[in-house]
C-alpha cells in the first residue's frame, strides 16, 4: 500500500520558489533518503508532509487520506521528528514523553516510558531537567517519543546529527524496526555513509526539483 | 471557480466603472460647489459633507468588502480572494484617514473643536488603527499562504470587535460629555440630497474601480514575481547540473 | 475525552514549568510595580484626585503587565520548535487555545491579586466594602483580555517584529475591554450603586463570550494551515 | 501608457475648469467687502459687507427685524439700517454679513439680510485633502499596471498557459 503519495508540489516563500513540480511516491515498508545541499528545500518538503505547511500548488496524500483536508487522522498516524527537538527545557524527560505523548493521544505507562529511555540509552537521566541536556541527549529523548507513539508514517529531519557511533545505531536499529512493522520511513540527510545501509530508495533535491537516484550512484562519492 | 469567472467577467466593465465614478463626481462637485444653497445653520460649511459623509460611508463599506473577502479566503483559499482584500485594506485605510481629515476640518467651524471624542470618530479612529495593523501584519510574513490566512482572521476578528467599540465608546461618551456636542441642524433637504447623493454613488463606484485596478497591480505583481521565481530557479539548475 | 485530555495537560504543563521558573509571573510583577512607581512619580495626589484617575491607572498597568505575560505564553513554546509539535497535535486546535486561556488568565488574575494591595498602600484607596465587586470586574476583564490576547499570542509568535505586533495588534480590539474596567473600576471605587456601573459588567460579560467563541474558532486558522 | 495620460490629462482639465468656475462663482456671489469699500462701490448694486456690530450701539426692535447699528472693520466705520427679517444672530460684537445697498444720500448702509460668515478656507480645505490624494493614489497605481503589463511583455516571462 501507498504510504506517501505527493504529485506536483510547489512552494513559493515570497518571490522564491523553494519547490517547484515535486512527485514522489513511497511505499509501505520503504525507506527513503532525501539527499541534497544546504537550501535545496528539504526541510520544507518534509514540513509540507508533516502537515505544518501548506503546499503552494499540488497535493499529497498519507495513508490514502488527502493531506488537505484529513489532517486529523494523518496527524495521530505519522510522527516529524525535525531539526527542534520539540521539547520544554523546564521539564524533566519523562514529563516530556507523558507530554508529547497525552497530546497524541496516548498515554504510556512509566514502565514503558522507563524502557524507551534505556534503549535510547538515556534512563539514567530521566529525572533530569531538559534545559542541562546535550543536543545528542535531546536527539535521543526525540527518538525515544518516536518509539513509544510507533507511528506508521516516521519522517526525519537530519536524523544522523548530534548523533554519536551508538546513538547512529540506535537510531538505525529503530528504523529497521518500524520498516519491519510495514512502516513508512522518508528521511532527509547529507550524510549518505550513515544513511545507505538503511535506504531502499533515495532522491536528489537540488534548487526545488526532485531527481531519483539508484542506490549504486549512491555508494559512489561523485554525486557529492 | 465562480469568483473567478465573476471577477473575470467585472473586471470587463472596469471602464465603465471608471467612467461613471468620474462622471458622477464631477456632477457631483459641481451642484455641492455651485448649484446648491448654503444651509441655513451651517453657511457654506455645508459643502464640506458632500465630500466627508460620502468618504465615511465608503471606507465603512471597505471593511465590510475586506471582512466577507476574508471569510472567502478561510472558506476556499483563494489566492485572488486574498489579493482583493489586501488591496481593499489599503484602499480603506486611505478613505477612512481622509474620512476623519476632513471629518475634523468640518468639526472646526461648525464644533468649534479640531477633535472630539464622538463616539463615531473615535470608532473610525480604532478601525484605522486596526487597518493599519492588519498592513503591518502583512509586510512581517514571508510565506504568502501564511499572510493571507492570519490578515483574514485579524479582519475577522476586527469586524466582530467594530460594534463592540462603536457601543462602548458610545455609553462611555454620554457619560463624559452629556450631548454638547451633536450635529445639530442638518435637516436633510433635497438641495442637499441631490449632490450628496452624486457624491456618494460616485465614491461608491470611484471605491469598486480602485479596488479593481489594485487587486489587478498586487495580482500582476505576484505573477510577474512567481514567474521570476521560477525561472531563476530553473537558472540555477542548469548551471549546478551537469 | 482527548479534547479535554489536551486541555488539561496543556494547563498543567504551563503550570508545571511556571512553578519551576517563575519567569513569567516575577517579571509581570516587578514591571507593574515599575509602572506603578512611575505613574505615583507624574501624578502626585491626594486621595480625591487619586479616586479620579487610579482606575485609568489600574488598568494601563494591567493591560501592559497582561500583554508581558501573553507575549511569554507563547514565545515560551518557541524553545526547541514545540509550537510545531502543537500544531501536529491530531486534535482541534480549539483545545489547546482553551488550554493556553486558562492558562494566561491564572498567570494574569495572580498578578492582578499580588499587584492590587500595592496600589491600596500606595494610593490610599478605601476598598474594603467593594472587594468582592472588584474581584469580579478583575475575572471578567482579564477574561477578556486572555482570549483575545492568547489569540494574537499565537498569530505573532509567528511572525517577524513580533515583540511589536502584540501590542500594536491587540490594544485596539481590547478598548472596549479597557473602557468597561476602567468605567466600573471607578464605579466601585466611589462606592457608586451597583445598578450604576452594572452595564459595564454587562458589556465585559458579552466581550468575554463572543471573543471567547470566535478566537476558539479563528485559532483553528491561527495554529493550522 | 499613452491613453493613461490622455484619460488623467483630461480628468485634470476637468478639475481645473471646475475649479475656475468655482472661483469665479464665489468672486460673483459670495465675495464679501469691508465697509470702506462698500462705501466706495456704486450706488444701485447690492453688496454683501462684512463687519462686526460694534458695541453699545445696537437700537431698535432687534427681534422684530428692525433694527439700527454701527458696523466696524479694522479702523472704517459704516452705519447700518437692517429691515428684514428676524435675525437670529444678530447681537453686539458679533462678526456678520450683511446683505444690502448703500444708501449715499442718508450716509447709510440699507441692510435687507444677513448672511453668516463664509469659510472657504474649510471648505476649500476639505475638498483639497479628500480628492487631491485619491487622485494620486488612483493615477499611481494605474500607472503601476501599466507598467507591470509592459515589464511582463517584454520580459517574455508571459505565455499563455
Amino acid at each position: 500500500m501507498t504510504a506517501i503519495a505527493c504529485q506536483a508540489i510547489s512552494k513559493s516563500y515570497g518571490h522564491y520558489e523553494v519547490l517547484h513540480d515535486i512527485s514522489l511516491t513511497i511505499q509501505e515498508g520503504e525507506c527513503f533518503s532525501l539527499f541534497g545541499p544546504n537550501g535545496a528545500g528539504k526541510t520544507t518538503l518534509l514540513k509540507i508532509l508533516a502537515t505544518l505547511q501548506r503546499p503552494s500548488e499540488g497535493r499529497y496524500e498519507i495513508l490514502g487520506l488527502d493531506g488537505l483536508k484529513e489532517k486529523e487522522t494523518i496527524r495521530a498516524n505519522m510522527m516529524f521528528l525535525a531539526h527542534g527537538a520539540y521539547l520544554y527545557d523546564d521539564l524533566n524527560a519523562k514529563e516530556n514523553l507523558a507530554f508529547a505523548l497525552a497530546l497524541r493521544g496516548q498515554t504510556p505507562t512509566d514502565r514503558d516510558m522507563k524502557l524507551a529511555l534505556d534503549r535510547v540509552g538515556i534512563g539514567a537521566f530521566a529525572e533530569m531537567k531538559i534545559r542541562n541536556y546535550s543536543a545528542g541527549m535531546k536527539k535521543r529523548l526525540a527518538l525515544a517519543k518516536a518509539m513509544l507513539a510507533k507511528p506508521k508514517v516516521l519522517l526525519l529531519d537530519e536524523p544522523f546529527t548530534a548523533l554519536d557511533t551508538a546513538g547512529t545505531e540506535i537510531m538505525r536499529e529503530y528504523i529497521r524496526e518500524r520498516l519491519s512493522e510495514n512502516g513508512a520511513v522518508l528521511m532527509s540527510t547529507h550524510d549518505h555513509d550513515k544513511a545507505r545501509p538503511i535506504t531502499s530508495r533515495a532522491g536528489m533535491l537540488n534548487q526545488g526539483m526532485l531527481k531519483e537516484i539508484s542506490l549504486e550512484a549512491l555508494k559512489s562519492d561523485e554525486l557529492f | 471557480m465562480i469568483i473567478h469567472r465573476v471577477i473575470r467577467k467585472v473586471q470587463r466593465f472596469q471602464g465603465w466603472f471608471g467612467g461613471g465614478a468620474a462622471l458622477c463626481i464631477i456632477a457631483g462637485l459641481y451642484i455641492g460647489l455651485i448649484g446648491s444653497p448654503p444651509d441655513y445653520y451651517q453657511g457654506e460649511v455645508v459643502r464640506i459633507m458632500y465630500v466627508h459623509v460620502p468618504l465615511a460611508h465608503t471606507s465603512l463599506f471597505a471593511y465590510i468588502v475586506l471582512s466577507i473577502g476574508s471569510m472567502w479566503y478561510l472558506w476556499k483559499r483563494d489566492p485572488i480572494v486574498d489579493n482583493m482584500c489586501h488591496a481593499v485594506a489599503a484602499i480603506g485605510a486611505i478613505f477612512t484617514t481622509l474620512a476623519l481629515a476632513t471629518g475634523m476640518i468640518w468639526g472646526k467651524p461648525t464644533w468649534n473643536t479640531w477633535w472630539t471624542w464622538d463616539a463615531r470618530l473615535t470608532s473610525y479612529t480604532i478601525m484605522l488603527m486596526i487597518l493599519i495593523g492588519y498592513l503591518m501584519l502583512r509586510t512581517f510574513i514571508d510565506d504568502s499562504e501564511k499572510e493571507a490566512r492570519y490578515a483574514a482572521v485579524l479582519a475577522i476578528l476586527g469586524l466582530v470587535d467594530l460594534p463592540i467599540i462603536h457601543f462602548s465608546v458610545e455609553w462611555w461618551r454620554t457619560l463624559h460629555q452629556p450631548q454638547s456636542i451633536s450635529m445639530r441642524g442638518v435637516s436633510i433637504s433635497s438641495g442637499i440630497l441631490i449632490p450628496l447623493m452624486c457624491m456618494s454613488i460616485g465614491m461608491s463606484l470611484l471605491f469598486s474601480y480602485m479596488l479593481m485596478v489594485r487587486t489587478q497591480l498586487l495580482y500582476l505583481d505576484r505573477l510577474l514575481h512567481a514567474k521570476k521565481g521560477r525561472l531563476m530557479s530553473q537558472f540555477h539548475m542548469s548551471k549546478t547540473d551537469p | 475525552m482527548n479534547f479535554f485530555n489536551v486541555i488539561r495537560w496543556i494547563v498543567w504543563k504551563d503550570l508545571v514549568t511556571e512553578l519551576r521558573s517563575r519567569e513569567t509571573i516575577s517579571s509581570m510583577v516587578f514591571f507593574a510595580l515599575i509602572v506603578i512607581l512611575i505613574f505615583s512619580f507624574s501624578f502626585s495626589m491626594d486621595q480625591q484626585a487619586a479616586r479620579e484617575v487610579i482606575a485609568g491607572i489600574i488598568w494601563v498597568a494591567f493591560a501592559f503587565t497582561g500583554i508581558i505575560g501573553l507575549g511569554k505564553s507563547f514565545s515560551a513554546e518557541l524553545q526547541n520548535d514545540c509550537i510545531e509539535a502543537l500544531q501536529m497535535v491530531p486534535e482541534s486546535k480549539g483545545a489547546i487555545y482553551l488550554g493556553k486561556v486558562a492558562a494566561n488568565f491564572l498567570f494574569i488574575f495572580v498578578v492582578e491579586i499580588l499587584l492590587f494591595p500595592m496600589f491600596v498602600i500606595f494610593f490610599n484607596l478605601d476598598v474594603v466594602e467593594e472587594i468582592s465587586l472588584l474581584l469580579l470586574i478583575f475575572f471578567l476583564a482579564t477574561l477578556g483580555l486572555s482570549a483575545v490576547g492568547t489569540l494574537f499570542s499565537a498569530l505573532t509568535v509567528q511572525i517577524r517584529a513580533r515583540e511589536v505586533m502584540l501590542p500594536i495588534l491587540l490594544l485596539p480590539m481590547v478598548v472596549p475591554v479597557m473602557i468597561a474596567a476602567v468605567e466600573a473600576t471607578k464605579g466601585a471605587l466611589n462606592g457608586d450603586p451597583l445598578p450604576m456601573y452594572s452595564q459595564w459588567l454587562e458589556l465585559l460579560a458579552i466581550f468575554d463570550v463572543i471573543f471567547t467563541v470566535v478566537s476558539f474558532w479563528m485559532f483553528e486558522f491561527v495554529m493550522d494551515n | 501608457m499613452t491613453s493613461l495620460y490622455l484619460r488623467w490629462g483630461g480628468m485634470l482639465i476637468v478639475a481645473i475648469v471646475l475649479t475656475g468656475l468655482t472661483y469665479s462663482h464665489y468672486q460673483q456671489h459670495l465675495a464679501t467687502l469691508s465697509p470702506s469699500q462698500a462705501k466706495a462701490q456704486g450706488l444701485n448694486q447690492e453688496v454683501r459687507v462684512l463687519g462686526m456690530v460694534r458695541g453699545g450701539t445696537l437700537e431698535g426692535n432687534v427681534e422684530g427685524g428692525d433694527a439700527t447699528f454701527a458696523l466696524v472693520e479694522k479702523d472704517s466705520t459704516i452705519s447700518v439700517r437692517y429691515h428684514g427679517p428676524p435675525p437670529d444672530n444678530l447681537r453686539e460684537l458679533k462678526t456678520l454679513v450683511l446683505i444690502g445697498k448703500w444708501n449715499a444720500s442718508d450716509n447709510i448702509f440699507e441692510a435687507r439680510d444677513i448672511g453668516l460668515v463664509t469659510n472657504y478656507g474649510f471648505v476649500v480645505g476639505a475638498y483639497l485633502i479628500g480628492l487631491i490624494p485619491l487622485a494620486i493614489f488612483l493615477f499611481a497605481m494605474s500607472r503601476r499596471v501599466g507598467l507591470l503589463y509592459e515589464e511582463i511583455k517584454t520580459s517574455k516571462l508571459y505565455q499563455e498557459e
